[in-house]
């Protein structure tokens, strides 16, 4: 790791210098050991300042958006998540391929309260899917991590403990969006949840309204979720909600065959497309 | 504040004999923002509409809920009547209850609640209507015509007759297509050439037909009453407003190469004409094969050329017009037989001809003048076998479709042969004999009398031993393989769409089936229209078809066109999607599900952080845009919406029942 | 009744059908009667059926005529009519899938072939390889063909072609092992 | 180059002449032929037919062997039906069957081993370059028909064959020796080897279109490369003959025998002496051809 | 949570139907005067592809007990491809709600043509029997949660 960070600053200097970038993002270090924030490097001196360890939980590529109008590039450290997050805002139409220049980094995992991230141990891309250059040797990817495990528990008990269970986490929910807000496919210029003038629903924070957000959000990114975990990471109130996510992705994977999301630049994701030959079960 | 009008319908005792339409009304005037509720005999009728009419100038109504049949039924008719007075046409709800309450159900009490249920949920709609306003787009009377073949001509004469400019492309240096390439044409032993070229020489004389001939469509846009299309004229080295076609230099020309109008079994010069009754009747040059183009030598046609027509550094050009319809017909090809079908020789046996080879061995303007001579030697065959289905019917190697003339012309050649060779055996190997048509079944019997031999059953290999062909088969009606030695072996091959057919359809929004072949909107009650209103199209471009068939769907593609030409102006829905391109992500959910093309990308100037800056947002293409609301379902921010049926209204009614 | 009632015919006959037809991979309905499968079949002169017969009682649902025509014993395997066939229908598979089926059940409509597979067998159960002397005269012994082939005989001792000892594999013992397997295998199937 | 070898039980007996031309060839030219230890015989016609499970498995073994002994090393296999039968065991071995016959033959087994026939080895650009250098003779008046049978084409899912109705790579051997090659028709029309034993008879009508075809194209020897083929094509001439009344006089040789010959070898060497249709008059004449220089 | 008594429930459900399918069925069987229970209320739309399954969770918050989405048969669409964005849309939903606790006949799609009047008055009878003999729905409901 250590190989890496250093690569990784050398590389920033050097595309900095070069002016090939003008902004580098990736990851600092904070005032606490076992916490890395995201960094936003503007000169090629500062490229001392990143950090690559364990504690990289964040992921970064979001913030790439501020940059999409921008003259010039911007570079970014891109591990697996990242990199399916650029290839999901770039097939959503939000950020040209252009306008960032990815150091891909193999990653191995990052640690979370001293243990192996949530977020981490269900990934199957270590590996960045793009970038322009790789620092390091490509890690050996987890075989078949059981990701939808905790879908099938939930599926398998009863509708009124279903229910009963989303009512009790989606209680829980304060509506601060910072899942939204984090989300690489949650992408839109505007949430539909801001406009008021349709109704589409409503703001207060109460369970019902909570829940209608939640499963909306769901739906909304169902078959273009990127796996990353930041929503389920960031949300304040520990809600699960990267059960949810993962259970649409189950289904789009079972019914419409469309594995995973963010894989490439040009991909349709699956309600935005079909098969004649699609299952038929509603008759 | 809104001012609703509620009229419920008693529609004679349709609706009133299980509705209180009284106690309707009487709660329909209790609900917020209505200002009149009244019932009415016949809401459709003239004293119906007449009375409502009145309401709206009494109580001063922007809007209107009339509770009755279905709005299938007289949605129409009442905006109609609105538009004759102060409201907007689109200020109207229709409650269906009549087909979707007082008829299904029978306890009144019941029924009656559901009828205040719907019409509350109609007003709820209706109070989120927005007036909207018809357009009326112009027609451009002209028709783009694709193709030269017998569809082509048929509809571009059809049109132009009719009235109307017309514009026929062909990619070919003639008009003709493959109608003109036969001989006879089945039942009625017709000559071909004798009923088509009249009508080449009429596109070719008629003061409404454009013809451009060499030229290919590279480009559509717009849409239904004006298409932009630029048309690519490729070279043709001779300048056709000068030639008058006396043939000089077709004649002194000294490069022989193989016609392709006669199938490979004549020549032409390297400067031609297509054939000798060509529509125009003016050379071009083969730029592959002209040796001034390809080695700069030679030249004489330049030189004999009294006029000074040639003209080497021709290049190709492009024109740009505008259109009201386009006419697919882009025709057929026939399949290369040869690298499909290894075990019949592959091509390698020049006996082993295809249906239209024959034809022009049986042509009396063809190479051997109408004497069916074979190919390699030049003797008259005295048996011929003709085998049906080569690339058809035959998804392992080519096509899984039926070709459909082949039975036909399969009959043909074997009268033909029969009757031009004395003593001549025929043996035509089958799988079905098909022959849906006028007088098809009694050529089909006609030709087993002349002594034709069918056999039913498929061909499994053709090879040549001692100067004659052999052909091994099974007699699947007696069980037994059987072998016939001939001189001649006559392929009907299978149509296929013509190359390219796909991409120029493309162009036009009109896409291909599995096969290739272009779908037309309905099978059955729209054959000759497509998925892109405007366009059209008639001819094997849309599927394997006999002549007959042919000139009658090019017809009726002319009187589509004709119909739609007749108008000066096209009134367009105003119930189109429309964008709100604050919000739009230029996430192209939209433009993926739209079934009708009808959505693009557009950058529009836009602010971000201080900065002028260009964002891609959706646009809608109102003369595209069908109406179906599939767009404003996928829109995740809510900005593409389907005017007249918005997510507001929609959201109110589900609303309405419990306010 | 005149002729084959169909619809008298067993039920099972369907199943069975359906099941032999499935694992020779083929689909009964592909086939259209075209005859280019007989056309082209170089046996088919000494067929009591033609190929596309054969496949005309399976689509019937006459499985015993099916089961006790020559024709499947008679193919050579060359697979000219698959390979030839417009709707991909695996017509050698068939006769195979057939001969095996009436194989096992004990029908064998041309014993001299069902002789030969036999005994052709047989030096490989013993030897692990083939070895053409014993074929022979087991075949010859058991068929009532006593003395076919045995002008040959001399010259073809004389060049060696025939052997008199088979050569035999070392690890006999694996090979045979295969065989019983690949028979259990077969009838639990 | 190296290969592993796996003979097949006819290359022991009936196929002994084309044992011994291919081992003059393959020394002429310098090709190593590695024959796997202890292979046993494919099972054949006989084997498949019995059962789908037999039809792999005895094959299988083989291959398991090769992989094993050989690794890495492409597969040779002279004989047209071994070599079908190694390539339906290699599919089976690329299929989900894998497990399921590796527990049959009890060895583990990939399926690494690519099979090749001798017109595959032989066409390779270098080798065909070696035996173009190591021919010393021209055979100018020969004209050959080549046959290829069934089972190096058919079926093309197993073969992987393009050009199954009029193959083309023995033909391009046969050329290297000066002989001329006829387009002829019954390239891959089946002899009826298959039956030689049990219903000889029958595979006569087979025989006879393929002389007749092969002599109405103007052959004056026919050329095959497996062993069935020509036990049948060569026995059986003078029976057909005798049945049809007919006079055919088509020596046949295996694609090694005529190679072996234009680099020189004797009759004895390379096996023609013991055909039982005479087949070394012809090549006398051939003899009188002139040497390369 | 009030104890409701479901011998007299009668439940309302939504149905989302396309104009051209089987918002027309529905009218020839007005036609056909074919008899359904009452309990159905419908929303016209262009096409069944205009269906955002949001305006499914609103229906249940709402209150309404079931909710259908009916549309002409994949094939037969209108607009030619609407029909099959809608299955894989409902698809896909129907699971997601599923999965939050709404019991599975609450949520129903059906193709319906335009002359399958018969098809339609049975589905309607078929889901109101189904959803009358689930209850009335409380789940995501606004007014209980409320309460």
């Amino acid at each position: 790791m250590t190989d890496i960070q250093n690569i990784l600053r050398e590389r920033a200097h050097a595309l900095l210098d070069e002016g090939k970038i003008a902004c580098f993002i990736g990851w600092g270090a904070t005032r606490f050991n076992e916490r890395a924030m995201p960094k936003f490097i503007f000169k090629a001196e500062e490229s001392s300042s990143l950090v690559y360890n364990e504690h990289c939980l964040n992921t970064l590529a979001k913030y790439t958006l501020d940059f999409q109008y921008g003259a010039e590039k911007v570079g970014l450290a891109t591990r697996g998540c990242e990199a399916r997050a650029i290839n999901r805002l770039i097939a959503d139409g939000r950020l040209s391929r252009d306008k960032v220049y990815l150091l891909g980094i193999p990653c191995q995992g990052m640690l979370e309260h001293g243990k192996p991230a949530d977020k981490c141990v269900f990934c199957r891309h270590r590996n960045p899917v793009v970038y322009d250059e790789l620092l390091g040797e490509k890690t050996i990817e987890l075989q078949n991590p059981p990701r939808f495990e905790s879908v099938l528990e939930l599926e398998n008990k009863s509708d009124t403990e279903r229910y009963d269970f989303w009512q009790k986490q989606f209680a829980k929910c304060i509506r601060c969006y910072a899942c939204r807000n984090v989300c690489p496919a949650c992408n839109c210029l505007e949430c539909y949840t801001e406009q008021y003038r349709t109704g589409w629903q409503g703001k207060q924070a109460n369970t019902l309204e909570n829940s209608v957000f939640g499963f909306t959000r769901a739906y909304h990114i169902g078959d273009r979720c990127i796996e990353c975990g930041e929503c389920e990471r960031i949300c304040p109130m520990e809600i699960p909600l990267m059960k949810v996510n993962r259970k649409l992705v189950k289904d789009v994977e079972e019914l419409f065959g469309v594995e995973e999301s963010g894989l490439s630049e040009d991909e349709i994701h699956a309600l935005g497309s079909y098969n004649k030959e699609d299952l038929e079960e509603f008759m | 504040m809104a001012r609703a009008g509620v009229f419920i319908c008693h529609c004679g005792s349709n609706i009133a004999s299980v509705i209180d339409v009284e106690q309707v009304a009487k709660s329909a005037e209790q609900m917020t923002g209505v200002v009149y509720a009244a019932t009415n005999k016949y809401a459709c009728s003239i004293s119906g509409q007449e009375m409502m009419k009145q309401a709206i100038i009494d109580h001063q109504l922007d809007r209107l809920v009339i509770a009755s049949c279905t709005p299938r039924m007289h949605e129409t008719t009442f905006r109609k009547m609105l538009g004759k007075t102060s409201v907007n046409p689109y200020m109207l709800e229709v409650a269906n209850i009549r087909e979707q309450c007082s008829w299904v159900h029978t306890d009144k009490e019941k029924a009656t609640a559901k009828a205040i249920d719907l019409v509350r949920m109609s007003l709820a709609k209706v109070l989120k209507n927005q007036p909207l306003f018809t357009s009326s787009i112009p027609v451009c009377k002209k028709c783009l015509v694709i193709g030269g073949g017998i569809a082509g001509i048929q509809a571009a004469l059809d049109i132009a007759d009719g009235g109307y400019e017309v514009t026929l492309v062909e990619r070919e240096p003639s008009l003709g297509g493959k109608m003109v390439m036969l001989d006879k044409t089945f039942p009625t032993l017709d000559c071909s050439a004798c009923i088509s070229t009249p009508k080449m020489a009429e596109v070719g004389a008629h003061p409404r037909i454009k013809l451009m001939s060499s030229c290919e469509v590279s480009a559509v846009s717009g849409y239904i009453g004006n298409f932009e299309v630029t048309i690519k004229q490729n070279p043709r080295y001779v300048d056709h407003d000068i030639c008058t076609g006396c043939g000089l230099c077709e004649e002194k020309c000294p490069t022989k190469l193989k016609s392709s109008f006669d199938q490979g079994l004549g020549q032409r010069k390297a400067i031609y004409k297509l054939f000798p009754q060509a529509v125009p009747a003016k050379p071009v040059i083969d730029a592959q094969h002209c040796t001034k183009l390809t080695k700069d030598k030679c030249g004489v046609c330049a030189k004999v050329c009294p006029l000074g027509c040639i003209n080497f550094a021709d290049q190709e050009s492009y024109t740009t017009d505008t259109f009201g319809a386009i006419i697919l017909a882009t025709g057929y090809q026939l399949i290369d037989w040869g690298s499909h079908y290894p075990e019949y020789g592959g091509g390698a046996y020049a006996d082993v001809i295809s249906g239209l080879q024959f034809e022009r061995l049986v042509n009396a303007s063809g190479p051997t003048e109408g004497k069916i001579k074979r190919p390699s030697d030049g003797a008259q065959p005295k048996s011929v076998a003709i085998i049906k289905c080569v690339g058809s019917r035959d998804v392992a190697k080519a096509h899984g479709y039926c070709s459909r003339a082949c039975c036909m012309y399969a009959a043909k050649h074997a009268h033909q042969t029969i009757e031009k060779i004395a003593g001549a055996q025929v043996y035509i190997f089958y799988i079905d004999v098909r022959t849906p048509g006028k007088a098809y079944e009694e050529f089909y019997d006609r030709t087993r009398e002349d002594g034709a031999v069918y056999i039913r059953g498929r061909v499994s290999k053709i090879y040549e031993e001692n100067g004659k062909l052999i052909c091994k088969g099974e007699d699947t009606l007696i069980g037994k393989q059987v072998t016939v030695e001939v001189d001649l072996v006559v392929l009907e091959t299978a149509m296929e769409p013509a190359a390219n057919s796909g991409q120029t359809a493309a162009l036009a929004g009109v896409s291909a089936d599995k096969d290739g072949w272009l779908t037309e909107a309905h099978p059955k009650l729209r054959p000759v229209e497509t998925q892109s209103a405007g366009v059209f199209l008639c001819g094997t471009a849309q599927g394997p078809k006999d002549i007959p068939d042919t000139v009658a769907q090019a017809s009726a593609a002319a009187a589509k066109v004709l119909g739609l030409l007749a108008k000066d102006e096209l009134e367009t829905s105003p119930m189109i999607s429309a964008v709100d391109t604050s919000k739009c992500s230029g996430c192209r959910f939209c433009e993926q599900v739209c079934p009708v093309k009808a959505i693009s990308m557009i950058d529009i100037p836009s602010i971000y952080n201080g900065q002028k800056v260009k964002r891609t947002v959706a646009q809608v293409n109102s003369g595209l845009c069908s109406g179906c609301g599939a767009c404003s379902a996928a829109c995740r921010t809510g900005c593409i919406d389907l005017l007249g049926f918005t997510n507001k209204q929609i959201l109110e009614e589900v609303d309405a029942l419990w306010q | 009744m005149v002729g084959k009632n169909l619809s008298l015919l067993p039920d099972e006959n369907k199943q069975k059908i359906e099941s032999l037809v499935k694992k020779a991979g083929a689909k009964l309905s592909d086939c259209y009667q075209c005859g280019k499968c007989s056309a082209g079949c170089p046996m088919a002169e000494s067929m009591d059926l033609m190929p596309r017969q054969v496949l005309r009682y399976l689509q019937l649902g006459l499985l015993q005529e099916a089961l006790s025509s020559q024709a499947p014993w008679i193919c050579a395997t060359c697979q000219t009519c698959s390979a030839r066939c417009p709707h991909d229908v695996p017509i050698a598979e068939i006769m195979e899938a057939i001969r095996r089926q009436a194989d096992q059940m004990g029908i064998r409509p041309l014993r001299r072939t069902y002789l030969f597979s036999k005994y052709f067998l047989l030096p490989l159960k013993l030897f692990g390889r083939n070895h053409e002397l014993t074929l022979t005269m087991f075949y010859n012994l058991t068929s009532g063909k006593l003395f076919q082939h045995f002008t040959y005989l001399p010259a073809m001792l004389k060049s060696r072609k025939l052997k008199i000892w088979p050569a035999k594999v070392k690890n006999r013992l694996a090979v045979r092992k295969i065989m019983e397997n690949c028979e259990k295998e077969a009838q639990n199937i | 180059m190296k290969y592993s070898y796996f003979p097949g039980c006819s290359m022991e007996a009936t196929g002994i002449e084309y044992a011994k031309s291919l081992n003059y060839v393959n020394r002429a030219i310098g090709l190593d032929f590695i024959e796997i230890e202890d292979w046993n015989c494919c099972g054949a016609t006989a084997g498949h037919t019995k059962s789908h499970e037999l039809g792999i498995a005895l094959p299988l073994r083989n291959l398991a062997l090769a992989e094993q002994q050989l690794p890495g090393l492409a597969m040779a296999v002279p004989c047209a039906s071994c070599y079908s039968r190694m390539k339906y065991a290699l599919q089976a071995a690329h299929s989900e069957e894998r497990e399921k016959f590796s527990r049959l033959i009890d060895m583990p087994v990939e399926g690494s081993v690519e099979i090749v026939s001798i017109m595959d080895i032989y066409s390779v650009e270098k080798t065909k370059t070696a035996i173009s250098a190591a021919i010393t003779k021209r055979l100018s008046n020969l004209k050959i028909a080549c046959y290829y049978g069934c089972l190096y084409s058919r079926p093309p899912k197993i073969t992987m064959a393009h050009n199954i109705e009029n193959p083309q790579n023995m033909d391009e051997l046969v050329r290297l020796t000066g002989a001329t090659t006829v387009d002829w028709a019954y390239k891959t029309e089946c002899c009826g080897a298959g039956h030689h034993v049990d219903i000889p008879q029958e595979s006569k009508p087979l025989l006879y279109r393929i002389y007749k075809n092969a002599r109405a194209n103007g052959a004056n020897a026919l050329v095959t490369a497996c062993p069935m083929c020509m036990l049948n094509l060569d026995m059986r001439q003078g029976a057909v003959n005798k049945a049809y009344d007919e006079n055919f006089d088509l020596p046949v040789y295996y694609l090694s025998e005529i190679l072996a010959i234009a680099m020189g070898a004797t009759f004895k060497e390379c096996g023609v002496a013991s055909h039982f249709h005479p087949a070394k008059k012809l090549l006398q004449k051939e003899n009188e051809t002139k040497e390369v220089v | 949570m009030a104890i409701t008594d479901n011998t007299n429930f009668e439940p309302k459900i939504l149905a989302f139907c396309c104009n051209w399918c089987t918002y027309t069925g529905a009218d020839l069987a007005g036609l056909n005067r074919m008899k359904y229970p009452d309990n159905i209320r419908i929303i016209r739309l262009p096409c069944s592809g205009r269906v955002n399954p949001q305006f499914i969770l609103r229906a249940f918050q709402k209150g309404y007990d079931g909710v259908l989405v009916c549309g002409c048969h994949p094939g037969d669409c209108h607009y030619t491809s609407g029909n099959y964005f809608t299955r894989r849309r409902f698809l896909l939903m129907k699971r997601l709600l599923e999965f939050a606790g709404i019991e599975r006949e609450r949520f129903q799609a059906r193709w319906i043509s335009g002359s399958e009047a018969g098809k339609f008055r049975d589905t309607i009878l078929k889901v109101t029997e189904e959803i009358r003999a689930l209850g009335p729905n409380h789940r995501m409901k606004e007014a209980d949660i409320y309460d």
